[in-house]
């Protein structure tokens, strides 16, 4: 699913021309905290009793949701901002932030599952989180899809603002709606997932990761804008 | 109504661009009422790209127009005014002619739509056929379905995309009494063909569209037929 | 110049009389909707599942798939021989195209739920008796809902380069707090709940119809120009 | 000339590219089914239906309203600038027309059950295991038949006035005898029961897929031209 | 193959009708190798109609028709012969110009279709825009690329409906120039059109069709041409 980012038709010259400036000092950075997270989780954060090693997807899980949770959101910010004053750099903005919060979101899918699997038994269980989170996914892979599918530069943006802002828009419905169909009607789950009062070391590699992966976030919304902002020159310069 | 001295139809730098593809690239023109613009150009030339933008229904990438004295893409008022036969029909199949163009003179708020349906109609002799479904008119007939479509609230400003297309004599001969009763009545017109002694018939300005800009601009009377067709034919030679 | 409502009711007066040109579109409408409740009649064991839960479900899912099914329609004649152009050049608000489209849509989607509707009541042996008319609301509401959002999706489809195949895509994640509500409250309903009970379903759908149909109806004039 | 298999190969491979030019295509149609098996689940009180007795039947009738919006698809296609009048001018036989667009057809049904199978399984919870195989084999004898009847009424349908509407309204009574055995030997297989014991379903479905893949080559020369 | 006494185009009493109207009613004529009908009519005379029934594309209601000696609707072998040019462009706008030319090349079994459709769309000046999506191309384009298209497996039966529709002056020379070398090499042409003189400069016949009829039909070295337009103009205008 992460070739999702890549979908956007650019050619071998262009990534080529553009890869090198648009991953700055942020980025390392970011890498650096991560890398830092796991070395923390790994050597010098307990094991968890119940859970064993498992829960070291912990560190992982929640900080990309909450990444994806901040790049709709700057999806919603930015599309209404493009139609409110129709500048292409927001739309490129949006985009990017779209991408980089599906790659998240996805991440946070296929962590909870691998999670899911050794904890709850089961790959799937339709919790209302879970779903909501399924239900994100849908919306903006649905997002970028439309993107794919139209060339006029113009109408792409229109199009897509559109989308964005009913998207955000829809979230609290999809969310009342499976709750409540959850909760009216509860299935046995062993574990819920609920805030776990953590013990102070799991908390400071937890809040280590949290900071990493909003620098990572900035990072690669940078990034993918770069590049966008690049593409989109080159098409200009290209023109007959 | 504006007085006579208004500009009728006004183009400034105006650009259209598909992806990186400029199909309009540039084109600054007046045209005041009671004048005919006699538009030729090759193939690809952005001739109907420049008309749909002058009818508001695409977006300038850059530049202006104005149609008497609105700035494009205008409100209702402005579109009211217009009146645009395109490469496409513009007509539902299922509905029959008089529908057709009774929902278009009920939709421009033609006072008596039923009585002015059939004028439009009758001016391009096609009532024997009024109650046939457009799905099963011949190509001519569409065009005639088309053009009645086109006229019926009586437009003061009217771009006409190869309208004699699909003709037979009748109907080039009823197009053409059509066209110079609506010019004396004041209406600018623009009439995109590739028969340059049809186009020059009526005009008063003659222009050839060469990649998306005005290679030429001139008034009609300065003109000789002859040497302007020779000098068309090295444009158009040179342009493939 | 037509006002607003005006502009509005030609166009789906036009798009109705499109649609009923033939009687036999809405035979076929129907027959749709009659086919999809006797496949899913047997799709499931009986043994296994009884008929009376899974009607509610059956009624919400045709209801889904008929709709998309008139949506998609609904902007293909448009597109045919670029007709849409002819509405766009008028000089009537583009609200009044989007509300007319609605309308007609909104028509379609009823007219296949009053046959629907007492069909599952026949095949899954379902009492209407009494519910009719709470029925009624809660289809309603689903179909102001479905149209709203739909017929906005539905010219934003058409206009790209996957067509038909991108409305599907955009529209379900949008049917989701309807098909919920709808299907949870008419359980209910048939479980011999009171109404109040499911006065919680209702207020979600009711603030859908609210929140969608202003949202696209500011949105679509975006959507609608090339 | 290309030979009458050459010239299917020609006309199912253009489909396919046009299908496929961008590979949002094919995502999209993932993402349809995907959406449907999600959204049926949330039509059901899932106190009343457990998800295993749901999911063969969501399986099913996800499988032949995906299948409807690739054929209906595949003659959108040719009808848009009368490209079909291109085919019908070849010198190739009306059934390489007919092979080309039922093999394209068969592809684009595949592919997505390819995708549908595993989301059922892994929403739905149902162990595929040993499994598969079994499946896979009920999914090509039910797609094979829901392929060759529907390309022929697509076909048809998109001669007539009605287009798309009639689609549905013709085929649906034809998958009843696909729907019906590919839901009953899926339950059956999901049950933990022999294959053996559906033989009787699949022999059904395998004469299905005998009898009409032939009735509907035979068929299509007469519904082609006007 | 026959040899050139044979009628390449035979029609007897032929009548098409839909529903109670017959489009065509009652056309008989023949056509050798190497000769070219040039129709004319007024719109709704039949002549789309006749043209499509020749193509093997709509079925006679009674008389009969024959192409190079096989009856309507013949076989594949009969279909071979045939290029046909219609109102629709019979494109697929999702394909490139080079792809549509390419799958007609091979449907039509010709020997390289990779240089065959290079060579027609060369001909037809389109090389430059040969990998353009047909959707995008302008609409004289679209008319090259169908010519090119029905010309790939050089046929010796063509049919022309309108074939000049939408062309420049470069496209019209260029598609007369390809009608002329296929007349030369023995073809059989009908070419509908609305344009006496473009009509005449190419035919060996010329025809009027009306209501459904041949009005009139002769060898065009026994007509003047200033006598037949005045004859042609009263018939159409009589015809509405
Ligand atoms: C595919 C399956 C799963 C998905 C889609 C998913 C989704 C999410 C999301 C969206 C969040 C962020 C919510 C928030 O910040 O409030 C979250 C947080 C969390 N998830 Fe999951 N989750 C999944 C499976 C699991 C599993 C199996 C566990 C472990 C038992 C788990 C434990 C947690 C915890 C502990 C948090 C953070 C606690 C909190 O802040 O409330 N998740 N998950
Ligand atoms: N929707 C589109 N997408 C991409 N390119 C387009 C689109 N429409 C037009 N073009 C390109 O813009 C250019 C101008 O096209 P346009 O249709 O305006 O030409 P034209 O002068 O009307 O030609 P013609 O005489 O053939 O009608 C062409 O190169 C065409 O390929
Ligand atoms: N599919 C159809 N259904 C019903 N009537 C039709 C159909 N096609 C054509 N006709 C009718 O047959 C007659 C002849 O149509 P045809 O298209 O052959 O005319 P034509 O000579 O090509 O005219 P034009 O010069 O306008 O192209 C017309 O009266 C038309 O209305
Ligand atoms: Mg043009
Ligand atoms: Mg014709």
């Amino acid at each position: 699913m992460t070739d999702l980012t890549v979908s956007h038709g650019q050619d071998g010259s262009a990534t080529a021309r553009v890869a090198e400036p648009t991953f700055g000092w942020l980025f390392v950075v970011a890498v650096l905290g991560v890398i830092a997270t796991y070395i923390r989780a790994i050597y010098f954060t307990p094991l968890e009793a119940l859970q064993g090693p498992a829960q070291k997807i912990y560190y992982v899980h929640p900080t990309s949701a909450a990444v994806a949770f901040m790049a709709f959101g700057v999806v919603a910010l930015t599309s209404i901002g493009y139609l409110w004053m129709k500048d292409m750099r927001l739309d490129r903005l949006a985009e990017s932030a779209a991408e980089v919060g599906v790659v998240f979101t996805t991440v946070t899918l296929i962590t909870g599952s691998l999670w899911g699997k050794p904890v709850w038994g089961t790959w799937w269980t339709w919790d209302a989180r879970l779903t909501l989170t399924l239900f994100l996914w849908f919306i903006y892979v649905g997002y970028l899809i439309l993107r794919g599918a139209i060339e006029d530069h113009g109408m792409r943006a229109r199009y897509s603002a559109v989308l964005g802002i009913l998207g955000a828009l829809l979230i609290p419905f999809i969310h009342l709606s499976v709750y409540l169909f959850r909760t009216l009607h509860p299935m046995p789950i062993i574990f819920k997932p609920s805030r776990p009062s953590l013990p102070n070391d799991m908390l400071e590699t937890f809040l280590l990761a949290l900071g990493s992966f909003t620098l990572l976030f900035i990072a690669l919304l940078r990034a993918r804008y770069r590049l966008a902002t690049d593409e989109a020159a080159l098409e200009a310069e290209e023109g007959p | 109504m504006s007085d006579a001295t208004t500009a009728a139809i006004e183009a400034d730098a105006l650009v259209r661009a598909f992806g990186a593809r400029r199909a309009v690239d540039g084109v600054t023109f007046t045209l005041r009422k009671g004048e005919c613009l006699a538009l030729f150009g090759p193939n690809g030339a952005g001739k109907t790209t420049l008309l749909r933008v002058l009818a508001g229904l695409l977006r300038p990438t850059a530049g202006w127009a104005r149609i008497a004295g609105t700035n494009l893409p205008g409100g209702a008022a402005a579109r009211r005014r217009i009146g645009f036969i395109s490469h496409a029909s513009m007509l539902y199949g299922p509905l029959t002619a008089r529908e057709n163009v009774e929902l278009a003179a009920r939709l421009f708020g033609v006072c008596e739509p039923r009585a002015a349906a059939a004028r439009a109609l009758g001016e391009m002799h096609l009532m024997p056929r009024a109650d046939a479904p457009v799905r099963a008119l011949s190509r001519g007939m569409q065009q005639r379905v088309s053009i009645a479509r086109a006229m019926v609230h009586e437009p003061s400003v009217v771009l006409l995309d190869e309208p004699f297309t699909g003709l037979d004599a009748t109907g080039a001969a009823a197009l053409s009494d059509s066209l110079a009763t609506l010019r004396r009545s004041g209406a600018a017109l623009v009439l995109v063909t590739h028969n340059l002694e049809e186009g020059l018939a009526l005009a008063t300005h003659a222009a050839i569209m060469s990649r998306g800009r005005f290679a030429r601009f001139e008034e009609r009377h300065t003109l000789d037929a002859a040497s302007y067709a020779s000098s068309y034919r090295t444009l158009v030679a040179h342009d493939a | 110049m037509p006002d607003a409502l005006g502009a509005a009711l030609l166009i789906a007066r036009k798009d109705l009389a499109i649609e009923f040109r033939t009687r036999t579109a809405f035979f076929s409408a129907v027959v749709f909707a009659l086919l999809g409740i006797v496949i899913f009649f047997f799709a499931w064991d009986p043994t296994a599942v009884a008929a009376v839960d899974l009607a509610p479900g059956v009624l919400w899912v045709i209801f889904t798939f008929s709709g998309l099914l008139g949506l998609h329609r609904s902007f293909g004649v448009e597109l045919a021989d670029r007709a849409i152009d002819g509405l766009l050049g008028a000089p009537i608000p583009r609200e009044s195209i989007y509300l007319g489209k609605a309308m007609a849509n909104l028509v379609f989607v009823i007219a296949v739920q009053v046959i629907a509707i007492p069909a599952i009541a026949l095949f899954y042996d379902m009492p209407l008796g009494g519910r009719v008319l709470a029925l009624a609301g809660i289809a309603l509401l689903a179909a102001i809902g479905l149209v709203a959002v739909g017929t906005l999706f539905a010219a934003m489809a058409v206009n790209t380069r996957l067509g038909e195949l991108l409305l599907p895509m955009l529209s379900l994640p949008f049917f989701v707090p309807i098909v919920i509500p709808a299907a949870q409250a008419t359980a209910r309903l048939f479980a011999g709940r009171p109404v109040a009970e499911s006065m919680g379903w209702l207020k979600i759908l009711l603030a859908y119809d609210i929140v969608f149909v202003a949202a696209c109806m500011m949105a679509f004039p975006h959507t609608i120009e090339e």
